[in-house]
C-alpha cells in the first residue's frame, strides 16, 4: 500500500468527518493506501508542515493558502470538499449591533494565524478601518473559545456555524438573543476546507496517481459522512485521542458541516475560487493577495478521481 | 561535503575563540564571536541544504526584516515588554516581597505557605494564561496578572530564604543591643537577603518575559510580541518571527544584564561579588 | 556586703536535641563583682561559650537562678547593660568599619554628633584611625578583630561579654591588645567576661579565674589572682604568675581525665 | 509531620477564599441569565447557582474535585478520558526530556568548567537562550523535527530538555567550582590529575548543588512537555487536554488538568529530593 | 657535605592583584637538611603560608631559585613528594575518616591491601581507631585535625608540610599532638615544615626556628635549637627553653615594628 499523511487544519472533529470516516470504513485501504491523519491545533500551520515534508496533502483554507503561495510556497488546491462558508460573525443582540453599520466603536473577536484574512477583506469592503478609534473597530485576536462574548469582553465573536456558535448556545444563551451575520450572505464568503498538496510532487505521476485514489476515497468517505451523521460523529469520537469532545455536539457539527459540502463533489468550483480571490484582491489598500493567483488549482486530480 | 564545510568553519572559529580566551585582553570578544559561529553554522546550514525560508530562514533575512519593521517591532516591544512583562514583574516582585516579610514573622504561615507556594510555581503557566485572560480581560492587564503569577512564587522563596540567611552570630548581636523589630530588620536581615532577593530578581527577569509574550497567545489585542509571533507563523512570514524572538532575547539579555548590574552595586560586600 | 553584678547560683541548662539532650551547664555557681575582670577557661565543648550567652540572655537556663545587677538577664538586656564581643568579629560586611561601630548607637538612638565623635574615640583606642571609612574584608583578621571590640566599647555598657575575642590573633598582636584591655578596664571599671583557650592569657587578664570541665559543664574551680592590677607584661615571668598558670593547668587537666 | 497543620490550615484558608472568588467570580453570568430570561434571583439561589454552573469563570473546588476523581479513579487508565493515561503520556515525555536535558546540562557544566572558551562564549548565549519565548519556537521546532523524519515523544523531550539543561548547568558549574582552594591544593600535593579530581573531589561536592537545580530541571521539564502538547496536534497528554477543554469553555476540565499536572510536578520534585535524601545521606552529607 | 633538602635561594614572590602588587615574600634565602624540624613563625600576614605553598609548588616564586631533593618543586611535587597539613582540617564531608585517609593512597594507586593495611597503621598512630567509619561532622574539631594529619602520614612523602596544624585546638590537646607529633617524627625521620602562631610550641617541637617578618615577607632571623631530640614536656620550664623563646619574641617584637 502507499503512505499518504494528511495534515488537518485543526483538532480531531466532524469538520474533517469525510477522512476519518475513509480510514474507518476502510476506503482508503480499498484504493490500496495506507493513510496517517496528523490533528492540526492552534499553532500548527499546516503548510509548513507540508513544505517541511511532514505531510503529503493538507486541509487548509483557501485565503490562507493563496497568502502562502504569493509568499513563496508553492501549493496547489487539488479537490474542495467544503463548497460553502461557514464563518460568521456572532453578536449578543444586547450590545447593540443589528446590522454592519453599528460595527464601528464596537469590539470584535477576530481568529488570526492566518484565518484573519476573510474578515480584513470584509472590513475593507465596508470601509471600516480595523485599528480602534471612533470610526473603526476595535480588533482582539480571538482565544479558543468562546469566552469573550460570554463575559461581555467583545461585542461580536467569530463563530464557525458548525462549531462555535453552539457553544454560545450551549453555555445558556438562547438564539432570540443573538445576531449572526453570515460571510456567505454578506457576500464575502471564502473557500474554506480544501485539500492542497505541493506544487512539484504534481509533475510526479505515482504522487498525481496517489492523490487520485485519496481524494476518491475520502469524497466517498464525505458521502458516507453526509448520510449518517450519527455513526460518522461516532466514528470522529473514536479518533479523538484527548477524550474531550461529546457525542451530542460532534452530532450536531455533523450536521452542520453537511450542509457546507453538499454541493460539493469534491471538485473545485470556477466560480466560487474566482469569488474568492475576488474577495481577497478587493482589500482596498491592504489586499491579502495582490496578484491573481497563477496555477493555484488544478481539476487533474478531480477530473481522474471523480470519474 | 556540505556537511564537511560546516565542520571546518565551526573548528576554525572556535580553534579562534581557545585561542583568544587565554588572554584577558581579548576575552571580551569570545562570547560575540561564539553568537557570530551560531549565526554563520546556521546561515551556512539553511543555504548549502536549500532549507526553506518557511522552515527557518537565514539570518540574514531576519536581519533585513528586523531593519525594516522597527516601528512595529517597538509598538510590539512597548505593548508586550513595557506594559506587560514590567508592571507585571514590579507587582509580582513587590508583592513577594511584602509577603515574604509578613509571613516571616510567623513560622506557622511560613511552614503552611511555602510547601504550597512550591505547588503552586509548578503549575503550569500555559494553563494559568487562559483562564487570567478569561479574567482580566485582553489588553496588557491580563498579561501583567500571569507576569505577576510567574514571578511570586520564586522572588517569595527566595526572599524568605534571604530573611533567614543572617547568621545565628550576627542576629544574637542585634538581641544584646536589644534592637526592636524593625531594627533588626532594616540593618540587619534586609541587607543579608541581598543576594537572595536578588537571586529570584533574576530568575523572575526571564520568567516575566516569557509570560507575557506566551499570555498574548490566548487572547489579546492586534499588537504585542506573542500576538505577532503566532500571527506571523499562520502567515508563514518566518522573517518576522526571529525578529520578534530576537526582540525578546535581546530585552531578556539586557533586563537580565542591568539586575546583574545593580545586583552588582548593592551586594559589593558579598564574597560572590568580590572574584 | 556589696551585692554582686552577675549572681548564678544551680545554673542548669540542658539541650533538647534530635537524639539525646545535652547536658550543657550542671550546677554552676558564681558571684562576679563589679569591676571584676573573669576569665573563662575549659576544654571546647565546656560551656564556657553557654554560659556567657545565658548572662546576656541568649540562652535560658533550664534550672537554676541567674540574676545581672538584680534583675533578670533579659531585664538587664533591655536595659542595654551588655557589651559583646563574638569569637569572630561578626561585622557586617556591608557596612564600613565607621558605621558598624555606629550600628549599636543607630539602634540606641544617640544622636548624629555624638556618634561621630564616639566612632572616634573608640577608633583611636584599638588603633584603627583612618580605616573607619574601610570595609571589613579590606581588613586583615586582627584588624577586625578591634574593630568589633571598638563596637562593643562605643556604647556605655557596664558589663563586657567577651567570647575568645584574640583566637585568632598571633602572640605579638594579642599581647598588645591585652595590654590595651587591661587599660581600658582600668580606665573604665567595667565588670569583664572573657572566655580563653590560653592559659597565660587567662592568668595575665583576670582577677578571677574560673576553670570549667565539660559533660557536663561544671565549674571546676574559682581562682582568685594575687596579682596587682597594674600588670605589664613581664608580671608572666615573676613566679606568682607562673604558680597560678600551673594551677589552672592542674585544674584543666583534671577535666581532661575526667 | 509538624507541617500538616499549618499546611492544612493554609489549604483551609484558600479553600475558602476560592469558595468566596467562584460566587463572586460567577454571580455576574447568573445574573445577566436571570436578566435575559426576565426573573429575579435570590442570594441562596445565586450561590448554589454559582457553585453548580457548567461553565463557571472559576469552578468551585469540589466541582474541580468531582471531575479529578470522575477522571482517575472512575475510568480505565486506558481510557482516552482518563487524566491517568494522560498524564502517563505527559510523564513520559517529561522523563525522557529531563533525562536528555539533566546529561546536556551535566555535560554543559563540565565544559564549562575546564575551558575557558566555553565559560566566556557560551553562558551569556545560554542565558540568552532562556529569555527566547518557548511557546512560540515550539511548534516550529515540532514542525523541523517533523520534517527530519522524527515525531511522537522526542519532540516534545526535546523541548523538556531545553528548558531544564539551563538550572541544571547552572546549578552545576556552581557545584563543580564548590570545592574551596584548600580542598583543590590538596590534590594538587598528591599531584591528581584532572580527571581523579574531577572524579574524587568536583563531581562529589557538587552533588547538593546538583540535587537543587535537578528539583528546579524536573519542573521546568514538566512544564515544557505541556507546552509541547499544546501544538504539536494536540492529541493527548495533558497539555492537549488543558487545551481542548479551552476550546469548549470547559473550565472544570481545565482546572483538573492544570491540578494533575501541578500534582505530577510536585510528586517530581519530591522523588527527586527523596533521592537526594538518600544519596547524601549515603554520602555522609546530610547531617 | 650532604646537599640539603629544600634550599632556597633570593626567593621572591609579587602577587598581582587588582589594585597594587603584594610583596609577599623577599629574598629568602634558607637552607633545610634531611630530617630537621622546622618551624616557621611570624605576625599574621608575613608570607609563611605562602613559603610553605612555594616549598609545595602550590605557587610559583617570581625570583629566585627553591630546589627540593635537586629538584624543582613541581617535579617534586609530581615524584610526590610532599604530605600537607593545612590550617583547617579539610577533610572531604562525602567521605568517612577511613576513606578520607585513602584518598592520596587511591590517587597514588596504592594495592587494595596495602591501602587497609596502611590506614589502620595511621589511625593507630593519631589515637583514632575506631573511629574508621565516622564521617569527619561527627567527630570533634581536634579529632578531625588528627584525621587530617592521619592522611598526610598515610603515604610515604618524605617531607611533612604544616600549616598550623593545632591552631584551633586547647592547649591540652595540643600538648598531647606535640608530643606524638615529636615521637613520629623521631620514628619516621621524614622533613617537617611547621608553621605556628604559639612561640613555646614553636621552640618545644623544631631543630630550627625561622622568624619572618612582613611587607615585604622576609627572614629576619633563624635560631638552631641546641635541645636534645628526646623532649618531654617539662622540658619548657628549663632555662634554655626560656631563652630561645626570649630570642624568639625579639625577633618577633623587631618585625612587629618595622
Ligand atoms: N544550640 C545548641 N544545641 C545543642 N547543643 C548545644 C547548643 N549549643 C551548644 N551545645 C552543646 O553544649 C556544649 C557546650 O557548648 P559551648 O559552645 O558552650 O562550649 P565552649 O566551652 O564554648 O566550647 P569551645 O571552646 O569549643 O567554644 C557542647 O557540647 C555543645 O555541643
Ligand atoms: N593569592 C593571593 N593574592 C594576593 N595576595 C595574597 C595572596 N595570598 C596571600 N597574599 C598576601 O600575601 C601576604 C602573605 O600571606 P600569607 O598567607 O603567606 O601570610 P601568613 O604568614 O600565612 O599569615 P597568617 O598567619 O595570617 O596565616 C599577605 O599580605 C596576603 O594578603
Ligand atoms: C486560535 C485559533 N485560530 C484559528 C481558529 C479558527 N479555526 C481554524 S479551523 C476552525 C474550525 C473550528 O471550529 C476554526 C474556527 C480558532 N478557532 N482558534
Ligand atoms: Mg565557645
Ligand atoms: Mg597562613
Amino acid at each position: 500500500a502507499d503512505d499518504v499523511t494528511l495534515q488537518l487544519k485543526w483538532v480531531t472533529q466532524a469538520q474533517f468527518a469525510g477522512y476519518y470516516v475513509a480510514l474507518e470504513n476502510g476506503y482508503y485501504e480499498e484504493a490500496d493506501l495506507d493513510v496517517e491523519i496528523k490533528a492540526g491545533g492552534p499553532d500548527i500551520a499546516p503548510v509548513q508542515v507540508l513544505l517541511g515534508g511532514g505531510a503529503d496533502v493538507m486541509v487548509d483554507w483557501m485565503p490562507s493558502a493563496l497568502a502562502a503561495r504569493e509568499n513563496g510556497a508553492p501549493i496547489v488546491n487539488i479537490a474542495q470538499p467544503f463548497k460553502s462558508s461557514g464563518m460568521m460573525l456572532t453578536c449578543l443582540k444586547e450590545n447593540g449591533v443589528a446590522s454592519p453599520e453599528d460595527f464601528p466603536g464596537k469590539t470584535l473577536g477576530v481568529w488570526f494565524f492566518g484565518n484573519e484574512y476573510p474578515f480584513l477583506s470584509w472590513m475593507s469592503k465596508l470601509e471600516i478601518p480595523t485599528d480602534g478609534g471612533e470610526e473603526g473597530v476595535e480588533v482582539l485576536k480571538q482565544g479558543f473559545n468562546v469566552d469573550p462574548l460570554l463575559q461581555g469582553q467583545a461585542a461580536c465573536i467569530s463563530t464557525m456555524t458548525y462549531n462555535e456558535y453552539w457553544q454560545v448556545i450551549d453555555a445558556g444563551i438562547s438564539e432570540d438573543d443573538l445576531i449572526t451575520f453570515k460571510y456567505e450572505d454578506e457576500g464575502v464568503a471564502t473557500l474554506e476546507d480544501g485539500l492542497y498538496v505541493l506544487e512539484e510532487n504534481l509533475g510526479d505521476p505515482a504522487f498525481e496517481d496517489k492523490m487520485v485514489r485519496f481524494v476518491a476515497a475520502s469524497m466517498k468517505g464525505w458521502k458516507w459522512a453526509e448520510e449518517n451523521p450519527e455513526a460518522a460523529a461516532e466514528i470522529v469520537l473514536e479518533y479523538d485521542e484527548t477524550g474531550a469532545q461529546t457525542l451530542s455536539h460532534q452530532v450536531r457539527m455533523m450536521g452542520e458541516v453537511a450542509k457546507l459540502t453538499a454541493g460539493s463533489n469534491g471538485a473545485l468550483d470556477e466560480a466560487d475560487y474566482t469569488r474568492t480571490v475576488e474577495t481577497l484582491m478587493g482589500g482596498g489598500s491592504d489586499p491579502v493577495i495582490t496578484k491573481e493567483p497563477e496555477g493555484a488549482w488544478t481539476h487533474a486530480i478531480t477530473d481522474k478521481a471523480l470519474n | 561535503m556540505k556537511i564537511a564545510i560546516i565542520l571546518l568553519v565551526w573548528i576554525g572559529l572556535w580553534w579562534l575563540n581557545t585561542r583568544l580566551a587565554r588572554s584577558t585582553k581579548t576575552a571580551w570578544f569570545v562570547p560575540i564571536l561564539f553568537g557570530i559561529t551560531l549565526l554563520l553554522l546556521w546561515e551556512l546550514t539553511v543555504r548549502l541544504f536549500g532549507v526553506s525560508p518557511v522552515i527557518l530562514p537565514p539570518p540574514t533575512d531576519i536581519a533585513l526584516t528586523f531593519a525594516s519593521e522597527i516601528p512595529t517591532l517597538w509598538e510590539d516591544f512597548v505593548q508586550t515588554i513595557i506594559k506587560g512583562a514590567f508592571s507585571g514583574y514590579i507587582i509580582g516582585c513587590g508583592a513577594a516581597f511584602v509577603t515574604a516579610i509578613i509571613i516571616d514573622r510567623s513560622p506557622f504561615l511560613q511552614r503552611g505557605l511555602l510547601p504550597i507556594g512550591n505547588f503552586v510555581a509548578a503549575l503550569p503557566i500555559v494553563g494559568v494564561a487562559p483562564i487570567l485572560v478569561m479574567w482580566f480581560g485582553f489588553d496588557w492587564q491580563s498579561k501583567a496578572a500571569v507576569v505577576v503569577i510567574m514571578v511570586f512564587f520564586p522572588m517569595l522563596v527566595n526572599t524568605v530564604a534571604g530573611l533567614q540567611a543572617s547568621d545565628n552570630m550576627q542576629r544574637d548581636l542585634m538581641r544584646t543591643y536589644n534592637a526592636s523589630y524593625v531594627q533588626t530588620l532594616a540593618k540587619l536581615r534586609i541587607p543579608t537577603a541581598m543576594p537572595f532577593i536578588f537571586n529570584g530578581l533574576k530568575i523572575a527577569t526571564t520568567l516575566a518575559l516569557i509570560g507575557a509574550i506566551v499570555a498574548e497567545f490566548f487572547g489579546s489585542p492586534i499588537k504585542g510580541m506573542g500576538f505577532r509571533i503566532s500571527t506571523e507563523v499562520g502567515r508563514l512570514n518566518l522573517d518576522m518571527v526571529w525578529a520578534e524572538i530576537t526582540v525578546a532575547a535581546i530585552a531578556g539579555s539586557a533586563l537580565y544584564g542591568l539586575v546583574s548590574y545593580i545586583e552588582q552595586r548593592v551586594t559589593f560586600w558579598h564574597p560572590s561579588q568580590r572574584g | 556586703m556589696k551585692k554582686p553584678v552577675i549572681d548564678a547560683s544551680g545554673v542548669d541548662l540542658t539541650f533538647q536535641t534530635k537524639d539525646a539532650p545535652v547536658h550543657a551547664l550542671k550546677d554552676v555557681n558564681l558571684q562576679i563583682d563589679k569591676g571584676d575582670f573573669v576569665s573563662f577557661i575549659g576544654p571546647s565543648g565546656c560551656g564556657k561559650t553557654t554560659l556567657l550567652r545565658c548572662i546576656a540572655a541568649l540562652e535560658t537556663p533550664t534550672g537554676g537562678s541567674l540574676t545581672v545587677n538584680g534583675l533578670s538577664p533579659d531585664e538587664a538586656r533591655k536595659a542595654r547593660s551588655y557589651g559583646y564581643v563574638f569569637q569572630a568579629a561578626g561585622l557586617y560586611p556591608w557596612r564600613t568599619i565607621e558605621k558598624n561601630i555606629k550600628l549599636p548607637l543607630e539602634i540606641m538612638g544617640y544622636p548624629k554628633a555624638e556618634m561621630d565623635e564616639r566612632v572616634k574615640r573608640v577608633l583611636d583606642l584599638v588603633d584603627l584611625s583612618g580605616f573607619g571609612k574601610k570595609f571589613p574584608w579590606q581588613l586583615s583578621g586582627g584588624m577586625q578583630q578591634r574593630a568589633s571590640i571598638a563596637r562593643a566599647l562605643a556604647f556605655d555598657a557596664d558589663i563586657l561579654l567577651m567570647d575568645e575575642p584574640f583566637g585568632a590573633l598571633d602572640e605579638i598582636v594579642r599581647d598588645k591588645l591585652n595590654e590595651e584591655l587591661l587599660k581600658l578596664w582600668d580606665r573604665t571599671g567595667k565588670t569583664i567576661c572573657f572566655v580563653t583557650h590560653s592559659i597565660p592569657e587567662a592568668v595575665y587578664l583576670s582577677t578571677k579565674i574560673v576553670v570549667m570541665s565539660p559533660r557536663p559543664g561544671r565549674i571546676t574551680d574559682v581562682i582568685e589572682s594575687p596579682l596587682p592590677r597594674e600588670r605589664p607584661l613581664e608580671i608572666r615571668d615573676t613566679p606568682e604568675f607562673i604558680e597560678i598558670a600551673h594551677r589552672v593547668r592542674e585544674g584543666l587537666r583534671e577535666g581532661h581525665n575526667t | 509531620m509538624r507541617n500538616i497543620l499549618p499546611i492544612l490550615t493554609v489549604l483551609l484558608v484558600i479553600v475558602a477564599v476560592w469558595y468566596a472568588a467562584a460566587i463572586k467570580m460567577n454571580a455576574a453570568w447568573t445574573y445577566a441569565q436571570a436578566n435575559r430570561a426576565g426573573t429575579e434571583v435570590t442570594f441562596s439561589e445565586v450561590v448554589r447557582d454559582t457553585l453548580n454552573q457548567e461553565r463557571p469563570v472559576l469552578p468551585a473546588p469540589h466541582q474541580v474535585a468531582a471531575e479529578l476523581w470522575a477522571t482517575t479513579a472512575q475510568k480505565k487508565i486506558t481510557s482516552k478520558r482518563s487524566l491517568v493515561f494522560h498524564g502517563w503520556v505527559t510523564l513520559s515525555a517529561t522523563l525522557l526530556g529531563f533525562a536528555i536535558g539533566t546529561t546536556a546540562g551535566i555535560l554543559l557544566a563540565i565544559g564549562i568548567t575546564h575551558n575557558r572558551a566555553m565559560e566566556l562564549g557560551v553562558m551569556p548565549w545560554a542565558i540568552a537562550s532562556q529569555t527566547i519565548p518557548i511557546l512560540a519556537i515550539a511548534p516550529m521546532i515540532i514542525v523541523v523535527l517533523n520534517s527530519m523524519g522524527i515525531s511522537g515523544l522526542i519532540p516534545k523531550s526535546i523541548i523538556a530538555a531545553y528548558l531544564s539543561f539551563f538550572p541544571v548547568a547552572v546549578g552545576m558549574v556552581k557545584g563543580l567550582r564548590a570545592p574551596d582552594a584548600m580542598q583543590l591544593d590538596l590534590m594538587r600535593t598528591y599531584s591528581a590529575s584532572d580527571n581523579q579530581t574531577f572524579w574524587k573531589l568536583r563531581l562529589p561536592s557538587s552533588m547538593p548543588y546538583l540535587f537543587a537545580s535537578l528539583k528546579v530541571g524536573v519542573a521546568a521539564s514538566l512544564v515544557g512537555t505541556i507546552v509541547a502538547e499544546l501544538p504539536s496536534g494536540a492529541t493527548r497528554g495533558l497539555g492537549a487536554r488543558l487545551l481542548s477543554g479551552s476550546y469548549y469553555g470547559q473550565t472544570v476540565q481545565i482546572w483538573s488538568a492544570l491540578f494533575a499536572a501541578a500534582l505530577l510536578a510536585a510528586s517530581l520534585v519530591i522523588i527527586v529530593g527523596v533521592i537526594e535524601k538518600i544519596t547524601l545521606r549515603k554520602m555522609g552529607m546530610a547531617a
